[in-house]
């Protein structure tokens, strides 16, 4: 063999497209790798610490971004998405839609300059809403591509016809407002879809007053809290009165396990909220931390041990038993929680200052590819064992949550397994 | 034209080197010949005096053996250091301050201590202790005892070292041969020696198996030694490796395993150290019992690692300097 | 030792439990539920008794009886696993334990022996009725002549002191299971306890039944309750010990207080028995979202004793003798198997177990303290 | 040194992370103070695309010769800022960094001022030594494009499928005389009416015949020698003492005298000492067990076509290979006799044996008969070997076997369904996609849970009647199943002999004996070993879909080397002063990578010598030599001395 090979196309700039790509990359294929956002780093960029090592998350994840920016065999395609997908496995035609981010990325340095200026402040996606951008912005200071993006529905000149602010402040003259949407026309031999997940709306488990009290957190949402480039800068305050909580609860399977929501397991909360609360006592070495769960599922390598340590080094309490209800007390904001305690049999209530949601999650799948689903809200997979990220339709993979609720080296796994799948079905050169 | 003056001079030592320079031989009347000796006070009838008489930088080398301990040590050398164009520090004693460095393990309280009233074949009931200065019948003055031990480039500018405990006849002659030859090598070299360790030179070098490691340690007096095995493989500790060579190997052609009296090679700052730091590397060992289980066989930790190179360690030894250090 | 009863689950599904074995043992239910108290551990701790086949505990528990199926724990179970509907069919197990006749559980277990059952005793009731039937006037109403006072009350009399003897003797069972310790040794509490709680709890909870308010949202509940119990209760007390007043050739409407109440009582038991029967169908509470077949008969036959009951008071009143005469007869043959088999042996039986639950708790709860 | 040292100091904000704590500001004025600084900036992300693009204008203005930058961990930008110094014109090793997030302000949150001081100082140590540094050039391999696959279970038959797809010859071994490891041997699979033996046939379908793929069964590693692109491998491969000729007419077996328990069975059934391990075994050729065979020779005898040998010998063979994927699966956790009532009753079995039991081409043709009969009564033990449940226990959970003892469950609820099973847990631990339904589906098929915290006991009486006590943790109450079998679920340990193969290839391994991955998180199939990569269980538990999917990432991995015509070492690496070197071999032994040998320079002279494409740079010899001689570029001697000195101040 010694054709070129034909390109592929990576949906979704998370840690699983990340990886994909970049192997796919390495293997000498040209990859487009398509992402909705502004830019690429997924849900693994918002955490703080991974799991069972507590390595900074950031820190491991961005020299792979880097990478990924630098790499002559990818073609990053940022604030995109695919709109159309015809043809079929080794010869897909991909209409992807390029979004308009009114500056020119071929001018804009990313100095910050115009955001500094701009006057319309936004709640920061980023940080969950709990700080604020401004509506020209960069989603976060390592993003990739450092490319500043003007958020139309919030841009005072596009909602108001005044301002241009950041087009008088901008030292390269990058800002462009008459930008148009435009659309690229691709021809790839396969493609790996890496769109991730979204949380389930916490609201659905009423019983737990998520957005009703103002101590409910969700687990990303602490994530962020516990973040140094958070909107606390690390510190872990509460909403209501900006204190350091004194005890903490992390409940656990808050819309997963559950029929009626999702009856899904969400595979990395126990984990996330088990890091979660050692992180917590390293921040404050005071407070109690207490996780609410039914079977804690430490399966991966190195989790049980994790679990051990946060059990008996950091003395995080382990409480059997799915809480009932949330209740507030309404003048300090503290959470009275009732449950019982299956280990005792014993009905119990007891009080936190701050309450944390391990949230589950379901899938994001790109329209455009109108993939079966199967009954479980996830992708169908035409054989699950010979080839596992295999979909119904040939020529088309799913890797990371996108496939499964999983956690990151699974993830960065899968990617692997679809790098070499869609560059066989590539057919890439041979040296 | 006028033969070269060279002045000799002993510190702190045993005094082997000074035999050193006998055990020449022969060759001791080729040098006479070659140089004129203004001072040497071990065969010489001079007087500091005389040297004091001599013009600055008359001298062309001066070869001064033995480390600081006493201020009259210090009060020569500096003088020769003065009316010397080179100084050379000859012997592990005044490079590095030789075995009598071990001494720096203690302070001077301690020593005098031990020396006048401890030792036991002292008489000294009143316990009198040396003084600088006596006054009684007449007035006598002693030269004071420094704090510590010091080689010899610590207390003036060394130009070169000659190594060896005491530097073997054949170094003494090629240092010499090397000064008269007017190619002189920088400042700081040594003279006379190798650039490699001692096992370049020795012949039981080959018998190492091709991966050195060693699992006990034993002292010479008690094992029967395999003279034609590398003796580092036979569990002694041997300081070959970390010496510096040009000895031509000679404890080892004999069985005894290398103390290590040539001292550092170019690249090693701290002799010791660095011996250390081989022999933790070679002892093959995981759990930290076992290794404590070996250490505890060594009688004398810094007798073995630092035997000729305490003073001119890191570690310098145990007495505070004025001003800190 | 724990005695393993593996066959003890698909008992209660028989009963009516629905999808409990899913139940992964999470306690949401006994957390959520509004009258667990600290250490009532229900239904969760019971769930896990029946999966494992821990029949002897389930026996030796009340808690059952304290549930009124709010429906909180169904409602909000991750696994959907029903809770409410398993304590029901708890409550249908344990009826079918406490009777020793065997009758409970021929009936709860088997559709076809309830409706024979009911067959059967209709037939009985009938054949008396066509045996021992006074004279047949049919120029007017003449109900005591055609069935005799004396007769009928005797009849109704005898029954029911049958009947009374083995609720006893089910309620003295039912004694002897939830007398035990967690070892499930005998206990014995002093007599005086005894008679001392006895007055202070059974006849409070038998007549007001007023734990039902502590559940949620439950007062609309409790008043159809106590609607369906006062009505039945006055109508029992109206048509059985008082039938000398009631049966009358008079006509009945509106003459005297006894037929104001009548009229009352049975106008009310038609409104809690419609309500009720309404809700089933419409499954518009939790509790009556899954009805199990002995539920339709005790409603269907309360409804139709009371209309066949209404019926005969109208035929009466507007002097339709033989109609009057065939509805009371027909009234007869209805009412009869529902006291027969509903009182000792099915539903109805709850009335009496409630209240002695709370009571036997209370013994319980008095041992344990005496011991501590 | 001829050339005037221009050094540029670059001080990063890393956001709040730094400047939150350490005054940047004073750090830049201190570092323009400092020798040979001629500029000196601060930038709020210096890794980013603007703030690399300060450094690499400044290297054209200033005329640099040496670039510092004092930002994060080097571990994390050192790369990102080699490559902005060489794109500024420079050689990309006049580059230092100096560590002020988690060395200075992340350690320091709350003493600021100290933290500026402590970022001053480490400043100025990078800056003595960027002095000393000096230009180092990548070193270059060309790649051998084929690659070498140790152990033929599922992972290995993956990775081997997919590299041959994208056209790389590959060499797969395994040390037992058939591929398919322990996956041939599961039964009914938990998601596809599949089995484990048709997850095999699958893989093997594309494996067998592939004229890209080498198989070579009842062959085993001897040595690597070699690095990244270009390992040479020596392999010994076992004499098998039957060849290709066998027609698998089975006459051989039938005369066999010898008969030993069958270990595809788990011993449950007996085979000969001539046997064909399962019936789709792959190479489908019969083999001689010589541990067992008693050389009676009525095998050769009989054998129509003349295919046995008894006097095969083993042979050894060398291949050349670029990259090497460990795949060398796992054990099962064998309890000691005795544990949980192991080998005390034929009616204690482990899941694996229950596997073969229920495999309609099992020893029973999966029907399930202990004792002659049928159980009623089951009785699953989790977590036996795993979770510390025992003394001997491993601390770690084995991931896969609570959805296989589910599903296991289910099996024997669909075919018995008047069993009463009962599964003894500690969690339940059902993560992956649809496992949760199954535990559901479970509890709908009415198999009850009890959960325990401490090893339940299995009692056997005098009649041999078995029950299990356990404290049921859920209920505080200790119950007692009676049970006509219990099925111990017995964990994943790293295979038995792993520790020879992970010393030969040099590849590090966990407390427990698993292999040790590059990165837990980021990379998950590579090792610290450039060019060797892990798949399937060799790494810790794993269940078989995701074995396959590691396989497969290994195979990518691999791919991605093979595709690069040279590979490029940082030149960070031991280096031997051949003036100084006595040939002592004190650093042949240290070593970890076996990069050092000696090499004879003039007649009995010896000096040590760096292969510098197997040295890591790791600085172990550096350290031993007892003279000095060996010294690592970028980390000399002298450089970390300037640090030390510019730190401490001249001892």
């Amino acid at each position: 063999m010694s054709y070129l090979p034909k390109p592929v196309l990576v949906i979704g700039g998370g840690i699983a497209g990340i990886q994909a790509a970049l192997d796919l990359a390495d293997q000498g294929i040209q990859v487009y790798l398509v992402e909705k956002t502004p830019s690429i780093g997924g849900k693994m960029m918002q955490l703080d610490k991974t799991f069972p090592t507590l390595d900074c998350s950031a820190c491991i994840l961005t020299p792979k971004m880097v990478a990924v920016a630098r790499h002559p065999n990818i073609k990053l395609l940022t604030y995109s998405e695919v709109i159309e997908v015809t043809g079929s496995a080794g010869n897909f035609n991909v209409k992807i839609l390029k979004k308009p981010r009114y500056v020119d990325e071929e001018k804009c340095i990313g100095c910050g300059i115009c955001f500094n200026k701009c006057p319309s402040k936004v709640p920061d996606e980023f940080n969950l809403g709990m700080s604020q951008r401004r509506a020209i912005y960069v989603p976060f200071p390592q993003a990739v591509p450092l490319k500043a993006t003007i958020d139309k529905e919030h841009c005072i000149y596009f909602t108001k016809q005044r301002c241009r602010v950041c087009e008088k402040v901008c030292p390269t003259k990058a800002i462009n407002y008459e930008q148009k949407p435009e659309t690229i026309e691709l021809n790839v031999a396969s493609i790996v879809v890496a769109t991730g997940y979204q949380l389930i709306d916490p609201t659905l488990a009423a019983q737990y007053g998520y957005g009703k009290y103002q101590n409910v957190y969700i687990s990303l949402e602490f994530e962020r809290l516990l973040s140094s480039t958070g909107p606390t800068g690390g510190e872990i305050v509460r909403r209501s009165d900006n204190k350091h909580p004194k005890n903490i609860a992390f409940i656990q399977c808050v819309c997963s396990r559950d029929v009626k929501i999702n009856p899904n397991c969400s595979a990395f909360c126990c984990m996330a909220s088990v890091k979660h609360s050692i992180l917590a006592k390293e921040h404050l070495p005071n407070v109690d931390c207490t996780i609410f769960y039914m079977d804690l599922r430490a399966f991966g390598k190195g989790y049980q041990e994790f679990y051990n340590r946060a059990m008996r080094e950091f003395g995080v309490k382990f409480m059997r038993g799915k809480p009932a209800k949330i209740e507030e007390e309404p003048e300090t904001k503290n959470l009275i929680i009732t449950y019982e305690d299956t280990f005792t049999g014993l009905k119990k209530t007891m009080t936190f200052d701050m309450v944390v949601l391990a949230v589950g999650v379901k899938p994001i799948y790109p329209e455009a590819l109108k993939l079966p689903l199967s009954e479980d809200g996830y992708v169908q997979l035409k054989n699950q064992y010979l080839d596992p990220v295999l979909t119904m339709i040939d020529g088309v993979y799913t890797v990371g949550v996108a496939a499964g609720a999983k956690d990151i080296p699974d993830s960065v796994v899968q990617s692997g397994n679809a790098a070499i799948k869609a560059s066989i079905l590539a057919g890439g050169a041979q040296k | 034209m006028q033969k070269p003056k060279i002045a000799l001079y002993w510190c702190a030592g045993c005094g082997g080197c000074e035999e050193a320079v006998v055990d020449l031989a022969e060759k001791i009347l080729d040098v006479i010949n070659l140089v004129d000796i203004v001072f040497w006070p071990v065969a010489l009838d001079y007087k500091v005096e005389d040297v004091e008489k001599l013009p600055d930088g008359s001298i062309t080398a001066s070869f001064i053996n033995g480390g600081i301990r006493m201020g009259e040590h210090e009060h020569v050398v500096k003088l020769l250091r003065k009316k010397s164009k080179l100084v050379i520090a000859y012997g592990a004693c005044s490079a590095w301050g030789g075995v009598p460095g071990l001494a720096n393990l203690y302070d001077k309280e301690e020593i005098m201590k031990c020396v006048y009233q401890e030792t036991p074949t002292v008489d000294n009931p009143s316990k009198t202790m040396p003084q600088v200065k006596t006054e009684k019948e007449v007035t006598l003055e002693l030269p004071n005892f420094l704090p510590r031990i010091l080689p010899l480039d610590l207390v003036v500018d060394v130009d070169y070292y000659v190594p060896g405990c005491p530097p073997t006849p054949d170094v003494t002659w090629k240092s010499i041969e090397t000064l008269l030859s007017g190619n002189l090598p920088p400042k700081g070299s040594t003279l006379g020696a190798l650039t490699k360790s001692v096992c370049y030179e020795c012949a039981l070098n080959e018998t190492k198996p091709e991966k050195v490691l060693i699992k006990d340690f034993m002292r010479p007096h008690k094992v029967a030694i395999d003279p034609s095995k590398c003796l580092l493989t036979q569990n002694l500790m041997c300081m070959g490796p970390v010496t510096r060579g040009g000895c031509g190997s000679l404890c080892l052609k004999v069985a005894m395993p290398c103390t290590g009296c040539f001292g550092p090679l170019d690249e090693v700052k701290d002799y010791g150290g660095k011996a250390a730091s081989y022999f933790a590397s070679i002892l093959d060992y995981m759990d930290e019992k076992e290794i404590e289980k070996v250490l505890s066989k060594f009688p004398d930790f810094m007798g073995v690692f630092y035997r000729y190179t305490l003073p001119a360690s890191r570690l310098r030894g145990k007495i505070k300097m004025k001003g800190g250090d | 030792m724990t005695y393993l009863v593996p066959q003890h689950p698909l008992q209660l599904v028989e009963l009516g439990a629905e999808r409990f074995s899913r139940c992964f043992n999470c306690g949401n239910c006994t957390a959520i539920c509004p009258i667990t108290k600290e250490k009532a551990s229900y239904p969760r701790k019971l769930i896990r008794y029946s999966l494992l086949g821990m029949e002897d505990k389930i026996l030796s528990s009340t808690d059952p009886w304290l549930c009124y199926y709010c429906g909180e724990c169904s409602d909000q179970c991750p696994r959907d696993a029903n809770p409410g509907s398993f304590m029901m069919s708890l409550r249908r197990y344990l009826t079918t334990k406490y009777d020793w006749t065997g009758f409970s559980k021929l009936m709860y277990y088997s559709k076809k022996a309830e409706v024979i059952a009911i067959i059967v005793v209709a037939a009985i009731v009938g054949s008396i009725i066509y045996l021992l039937h006074g004279p047949i006037v049919e120029t007017r109403v003449e109900l005591e002549t055609f069935a005799p006072y004396l007769t009928t009350e005797i009849g109704a009399l005898t029954v029911l002191f049958v009947l009374a003897g083995i609720l006893l003797s089910n309620l003295y069972r039912m004694y002897r299971f939830v007398m035990r310790d967690e070892n499930g040794n005998r206990i014995r509490v002093p007599l005086g306890f005894m008679i001392r709680d006895f007055i202070r709890i059974v006849p409070l909870h038998f007549l007001t039944q007023i734990k039902i308010k502590e559940c949620k949202d439950r007062q609309k509940n409790w008043i159809n309750h106590l609607i369906i119990f006062y009505g039945y209760a006055a109508s029992f007390i109206l048509f059985v010990p008082l039938l000398k007043f009631t049966q009358t050739n008079d006509p009945f409407l509106f003459v005297n207080p006894l037929s104001i109440l009548g009229i009352f009582s049975t106008i009310a038991l038609l409104y809690g028995a419609s309500i009720a029967i309404y809700g089933r169908v419409k499954k518009t509470q939790p509790m009556w979202k899954d009805s199990h077949s002995t539920d339709w008969m005790f409603l269907i036959l309360l409804l139709l004793t009371t209309i066949t009951g209404i019926l005969t008071g109208i035929f009466r009143t507007f002097g339709f003798p033989l109609p009057t005469y065939i509805m009371y007869s027909l009234h007869l043959m209805i009412a009869a198997p529902f006291l027969i088999l509903e009182v000792p042996f099915a539903k109805w039986s709850h009335l009496a177990y409630r209240p002695f639950a709370l009571y036997f708790e209370s013994l319980k709860e008095r041992y344990l303290a005496s011991k501590r | 040194m001829s050339e005037e040292l221009r050094i540029g100091v670059y001080v990063c904000h890393c956001g709040t992370n730094i400047a939150g704590v350490v005054n940047v500001k004073d750090v830049v004025e201190y570092a323009k103070t400092l020798p040979n600084v001629v500029v000196a900036k601060e930038y709020v992300f210096m890794c980013s695309a603007p703030g690399q693009q300060i450094i690499k204008e400044d290297i054209k203005n200033f005329k640099l010769n040496r670039v510092v930058v004092a930002a994060c961990s080097p571990s994390l930008h050192e790369p990102t800022f080699r490559t902005a110094t060489a794109e500024g014109g420079l050689n990309p090793y006049l580059f230092e960094m100096a560590n002020i997030r988690e060395h200075c302000s992340w350690v320091h949150p709350d003493e600021k001022e100290v933290a500026t001081t402590k970022a001053k100082l480490l400043v100025k140590m990078a800056v003595a030594k960027a002095s000393l540094l000096e230009p180092l050039s990548e070193i270059k391999f060309k790649v051998n494009n084929t690659a070498l696959i140790i152990g033929g279970g599922v992972s290995g038959l993956a990775a081997a499928r997919d590299l041959a797809a994208r056209g790389i010859k590959t060499y797969l071994i395994d040390r037992s005389p058939t591929l398919g490891g322990r996956a041939a041997r599961l039964g009914k699979l938990t998601y596809t009416e599949m089995k484990g033996i048709d997850v095999f046939k699958g893989l093997i379908r594309d494996v067998a015949g592939n004229r890209l793929i080498d198989v070579y069964t009842n062959t085993e590693l001897v040595s690597v020698d070699g690095s990244v692109g270009n390992f040479k491998v020596k392999l010994v491969k076992n004499p098998r003492y039957v060849d290709a000729k066998c027609n698998l007419c089975g006459e051989c077996a039938k005369v066999c005298p010898v008969e030993v328990p069958d270990e595809f069975e788990f011993g449950m059934s007996k085979r000969k000492a001539i046997y064909l391990p399962f019936k789709d075994a792959y190479p489908r050729i019969y083999v001689i067990d010589m541990k067992s065979c008693t050389r009676c020779l009525e095998c050769v005898k009989v054998c129509p076509v003349g295919a046995i040998n008894l006097n095969e010998k083993p042979s050894e063979l060398t291949i050349n290979v670029g990259g090497i994927i460990v795949a060398a699966g796992y054990d099962p956790y064998e309890p000691k006799t005795g544990e949980y009532g192991y080998k005390l009753s034929n009616k204690v079995i482990t899941l694996f044996q229950l596997e073969r039991l229920l495999d309609s081409e099992g020893p029973t043709k999966g029907e399930l008969i202990v004792n002659g009969v049928k159980p009623k009564n089951i009785v699953f033990v989790m977590c036996v070997g795993s979770l510390s449940t025992t003394p001997d226990a491993y601390p770690y959970c084995s991931r896969m076997c609570c959805s296989s003892t589910i599903k296991n469950a289910l099996v024997l609820r669909e075919k018995y369904p008047d069993t009463n099973i009962y599964i003894a847990y500690k969690d339940v631990r059902t993560y992956g996609r649809g496992d949760e339904q199954l535990y559901m589906k479970a509890g709908e098929n009415f198999v009850r849970f009890a959960k325990f915290k401490d090893a339940p006991k299995i009692n056997i009486d005098q009649k041999g009647n078995l029950s299990v006590t356990l404290f049921e943790e859920t209920l505080q109450e200790e119950i007692t199943i009676p049970t006509d079998l219990v099925v111990l679920v017995v964990g994943m340990t790293p295979p038995r002999d792993i520790d020879k193969v992970r010393t030969t290839i040099k590849i590090g391994c966990g407390p427990e004996g698993f292999l040790r991955e590059a990165h837990l998180k980021l990379r998950p199939v590579e090792t610290a070993t450039d060019g060797v990569y892990l798949a399937g269980a060799v790494t810790g538990p794993k269940n078989i879909i995701e074995s396959i999917a590691s396989g497969s990432a290994a195979a990518s991995r691999t791919l991605a080397l093979l595709s690069k015509e040279e590979v490029a070492v940082e030149p960070l690496i031991a280096v031997v002063n051949e003036d100084i070197c006595s040939g002592c071999a004190i650093c042949v032994a240290m070593c970890p990578y076996g990069a050092i040998s000696l090499k004879i320079i003039d007649k009995n002279i010896r000096v040590a010598k760096v292969d510098s494409a197997l040295c890591k740079g790791c600085g172990t010899c550096a350290a031993a030599c007892p003279s000095g001689a060996m010294q690592q570029y970028g980390f000399k001697d002298a450089q970390i001395k300037a640090q030390v000195i510019a730190a401490m101040g001249e001892v």
